[in-house]
């Protein structure tokens, strides 16, 4: 499964896509990602977009779903 | 068509105007949102906007359609920035006609502020000594 | 300067936000109010506007002058039409600028509904078959 | 006195401005108008204007005031 990432969580990871396997939930991936890169956690909020749509925790995550880290969002 | 949703490297207030007047609206509501020159004190010598865009431009439909279909707008225009800007710069703009006025304010200020907490767009503040991400930490 | 006051001929968005952009304020709130086409469900061909200048411009400084000691108000430009004009057309621009936008939002909405009430301005409408100086009688 | 009108105020005096002499205050100029151009007492409102300032009926009106009579206002 490929995870694309933005502002600073791409700067985090070091990369703007990274590549995960046997992930099947939002709420594991997130476990996932907290595992690998700590730095994660301390942001002030962090959502997981699955097809371009913010998911929720129990949301389940299928192969070919394009999955999404969004740090805190500060357009305008 | 009554939304128009658009990221690019520049936008105008003008064609966000172009767009949404006519002659069966009173009145026009613009946010124009600028980059401030200075933040918490520190000098900011210049920005940079990153965003995803596919999802970024459905969020801000969403919005659109909110304002439509719930607060009685009869068009809107959206537009945001990507990309490095200088403070002073046009980052946002978002124009609202409606019949009343009072909805074309109400639906404006609504577009903004969710706007700032829905659209997955991040700025990135540079300043003399140094970078952020804004708003990425408590 | 912290307030453009004038009445004329024309008037544009463009001027009134040239005056009150500036990298101090993150946000600028523009209201932009047209010639209606239509009023109870009659076609509008012509607008004539007509104002006691001096007085008016006195009172869309008092309005001016309420935002910025009041409201949190850095710039304000309140502009208005004289004269004749075709529907679409634009007849009053207020911008705003303020380090809070929701301090501009309000402020803009107290403007234009303030300049309403008590700016001494007075439009007569035409249609195909008579004319009426608008909201003259109950 | 000369006394200033505007808008529909002045299609039923029939000029934008007319002459008025020993009136005091702005009551006494508002019975003037209304005996003068009963019309007047048909609009939704009608505000006197003394130096360029909306004027209360109490107020006294001194030989060199510029006196304007404002119909209901309609702009923006």
């Amino acid at each position: 499964m490929r995870i694309l990432l933005f502002g600073i969580a791409k700067d985090i990871a070091g990369a703007p896509v990274i590549t995960a396997e046997g992930i099947t939930s939002v709420a594991a991936l997130r476990s996932w990602l907290y595992t690998k890169y700590p730095s994660l956690e301390q942001l002030r909020s962090l959502m997981i977009a699955v097809n371009k749509v913010y998911a929720n925790d129990e949301d389940v995550l299928q192969p070919g779903d394009e999955v999404a880290v969004i740090p805190p969002v500060s357009g305008g | 068509m009554n939304k128009l949703i658009k990221i690019d490297s520049n936008v105008t207030v003008q064609q966000a105007l172009d767009f949404v007047e006519g002659p069966d609206c009173g009145g026009v509501v613009v946010f124009s949102g600028n980059v401030r020159n200075v933040t918490k004190e520190k000098k900011v010598t210049r920005l940079f906007f990153e965003c995803y865009e596919p999802m970024a431009l459905l969020e801000m439909e969403k919005i659109a359609d909110y304002t439509i279909e719930e607060m009685g707008v009869k068009r809107i225009a959206i537009l945001h920035i990507v990309g490095e800007k200088q403070p002073g710069e046009v980052v946002v703009v978002i124009a609202v006609a409606a019949p009343h006025r009072a909805a074309a304010f109400d639906a404006c200020e609504y577009a903004i502020d969710t706007l700032k907490e829905t659209v997955p767009i991040w700025k990135k503040e540079y300043f003399e000594d140094g970078e952020v991400w804004v708003a990425a930490h408590p």
